[in-house]
């Protein structure tokens, strides 16, 4: 795979993950291509944390509102059934619990669930934006990025980035398989099959736990 | 009661050192002839209370070029490199806000509250130096309201009475930022008589408003 | 006066503290009659708690909404340039310093400015709706009430009905007169000729500072 | 997301003992047909958190006057005589809330803040075993974020996902409590279909409500 077919790969097993009425955020970059995804029979709600409920796809070449775009700026549309609203309400969804799932990129995520996505001290500091909120108040937390960046750990014993938020991530999506976050530490719940249990181990600092059904 | 008056006149309430607000979300909603004409004025030493910084050709980040900019307190500058270099050079003071804080604060700083608790950016940097309150077993961080000198504001239709009609995600902080300065100014992408606009579609009650400026399409 | 007149006589007199833009709250009972007295010229935008601002005089007959009621569920009107709101937001506007001037009534006022006007003890316990809110948030509060009732005295050197709220009179309005709320004490600005400042000060359990320029 | 239901199949959502609140202020706004098939239904040792207590005929009253009440919490009770008759004989537990403290708590409840500091109710009773907290020189209230198990709210247009657009002064607490309960049952005056709302108009998003009523004119 590419870096693109990973990236298309994550964000359709993100994908299966939604289920039928949920309220969704997707962060910029890689968690965007999971509506993309979205599994027939199933009707999700896409939030835009800039203002409004039912983000739609992208419009069609000169059909762009200034008025409609998402959180990166982009032109995107509003689907029958949206609504807008202002930024006070946005995160009283968001921090009230409202949101079913937030799919977010990550620097760095560790065995109890921390998360590090705002900041490289020194170096880059775009700012947390809506994350640490998204984070504390979605009801479910997916990380959906790749496994290693430039052969370097991203899944860690304890993150030294940081942080955006404590024990919020509830699940690792990457191109090696799914992970999720317990009490007891990363379990690896499925494999990429072009994978070995011991390659995931191997690109991956934190130990993970194999479990007899592994899928 | 809002009154009508020219961009210039608008303006010239905004002095050197001044705490302002502009409304807007990267550029969308930002009243960007009033920025123009505060670029154009250039009065220095202000603090700026945004979401964003926006770009270094659109909306507030033009501020940030023109170095009218102290300091900045927003949630996200990583469309600006210009933010990020004179904050790197100690040129401007940046203090980076989680979003859905940063409108909290805006909206307590408009409702005469005294802070509120929120759990947001406990366990990170966010908490430095602030209180740290448990209520029924879950801790929470203390957050003060926010206020300025001077609010800019877009809206789309604007009633000569200062009613405001948002369209689109415009609305974002500009409804918040409407309650929370001491002059709130609006910039009216259309200007209409009083009573053209349906009291249940009005969000922004113009007793919040000071001044309106005829702004047009942008 | 009979006390119909008396009530009319302060509502207008109420009227005369009302500035050109004004935001202004008006209090259920012989506050609402302040309305019928604004001075000419004189624009002012009444606010009502229960959700809009632009509130305007009862209906005609049959031309009753019961989507438009006032705090106290009597049919009103808004007028053009009005805006409907929740109570979050009507008390956003009012907690935040956005209402200049609200018109109440009260059972005790002092001459530090406290005042109760929500309860008596073992009798009347309608509930402070949202007096506590007004008299703290607004920008001047003024108490329009009779000076006595019953023959006794309502405006004392210390309440003793539990609080509405503490030192947040500025002005006092009865058919007596009108009294300021000052760091020494209550001021008599004003004195309806048709009573001597003994008679004043006899009806009046705080001591009132009797200003050289009394009028 | 939203689905429309029977007001019977709504209401038996509510069951003794449940925590729920009901929009309204003095009526206006009141879902009427929920509270009567509510009354109907007969549960018993309900809290109620509600602006008022309505009046005997008229509104919740209806619930206090048949005794389904074990708690009240609410800001006016002046114009429901069985609400006083029914505190002061001990029969039903009532606390008084400053309405714009009442707002926010509900509101708070829905937007996950774990309390908010105001100045209303300092040096009454309303601060009786409340936490002080002093901020810039300046004393507050720590007020408490309200939930509840149901809520029930009456909306004016509603579509079948559930968005809400309300008329006159109806919105009052009905926006607020569509934020702060678990389950959240719309009494629409008028059902339109997906789409026919101006998305710009709507106040209460469908993704808070879970259950649609047709209520038809009261």
């Amino acid at each position: 795979m590419d870096r693109n077919q990973m990236k298309q790969f994550i964000a359709k097993r993100v994908a299966q993950e939604l289920k039928d009425g949920d309220v969704v955020n997707l962060g910029i970059g890689l968690p965007t291509a999971v509506a993309n995804y979205v599994p027939e029979g199933i009707e999700v709600l896409f939030q835009s944390e800039n203002g409004f409920i039912g983000l739609g796809p992208a419009p069609e070449e000169g059909k762009e509102d200034k008025d409609i775009v998402n959180a990166g700026g982009q032109y995107v549309t509003i689907l029958p059934g949206g609504a807008f609203f202002d930024s006070a309400t946005s995160f009283g969804i968001i921090r009230g619990g409202h949101v079913d799932i937030t799919v977010l990129g990550a620097l760095q995520v560790d065995e109890e669930g921390n998360l590090a996505n705002w900041m490289i001290p020194g170096k880059m500091v775009p700012g947390m934006g809506g994350a640490m909120d998204l984070v504390v108040g979605a009801k479910k937390v997916i990380i959906a990025m790749e496994h290693t960046v430039k052969g370097n750990h991203k899944i860690l014993k304890k993150c030294n980035l940081p942080l955006t938020a404590v024990k919020v991530v509830d699940m690792i999506i990457t191109e090696m398989g799914v992970m999720e976050v317990t009490e007891g530490g990363l379990v690896l719940k499925e494999i990429n099959p072009e994978y070995t249990v011991e390659q995931v181990q191997e690109a991956t600092e934190a130990q993970l736990t194999i479990p007899e059904d592994l899928k | 009661m809002a009154k009508l008056v020219s961009i210039e006149e608008a303006i010239n309430y905004i002095e050197d050192g001044m705490t302002i607000m502009v409304g807007g979300f990267l550029g969308c909603g930002t009243p960007h002839k009033l920025v123009d004409a505060l670029v154009e004025k250039g009065v220095k030493n202000l603090t700026l209370i945004c979401n964003d910084s926006g770009f270094e050709d659109f909306g507030v980040g033009k501020l940030v070029v023109n170095k009218q900019i102290k300091k900045l307190i927003a949630s996200h500058i990583g469309t600006n490199r210009e933010t990020g270099n004179q904050m790197n050079s100690g040129e401007m003071e940046v203090q980076l806000v989680p979003q859905g804080t940063l409108a909290e604060q805006v909206r307590a700083g408009g409702a005469g509250l005294g802070g509120f608790l929120t759990p947001t950016g406990l366990g990170t940097v966010v908490e430095e130096g602030k209180e740290k309150i448990e209520v029924n077993g879950k801790t929470y961080l203390l957050e003060l309201p926010l206020r300025a000198d001077v609010a800019l504001i877009l809206g789309h239709k604007v009633d000569k009475a200062g009613n405001i009609a948002y369209r689109g995600a415009t609305r974002n902080f500009n409804t918040l930022m409407a309650t929370a300065a001491d002059r709130v100014i609006v910039e009216a992408e259309n200007l209409v008589e009083v009573g053209e606009l349906d009291p249940n579609h009005v969000v922004t009650p113009g007793l919040f408003v000071d001044y309106i400026v005829v702004g047009g399409d942008q």
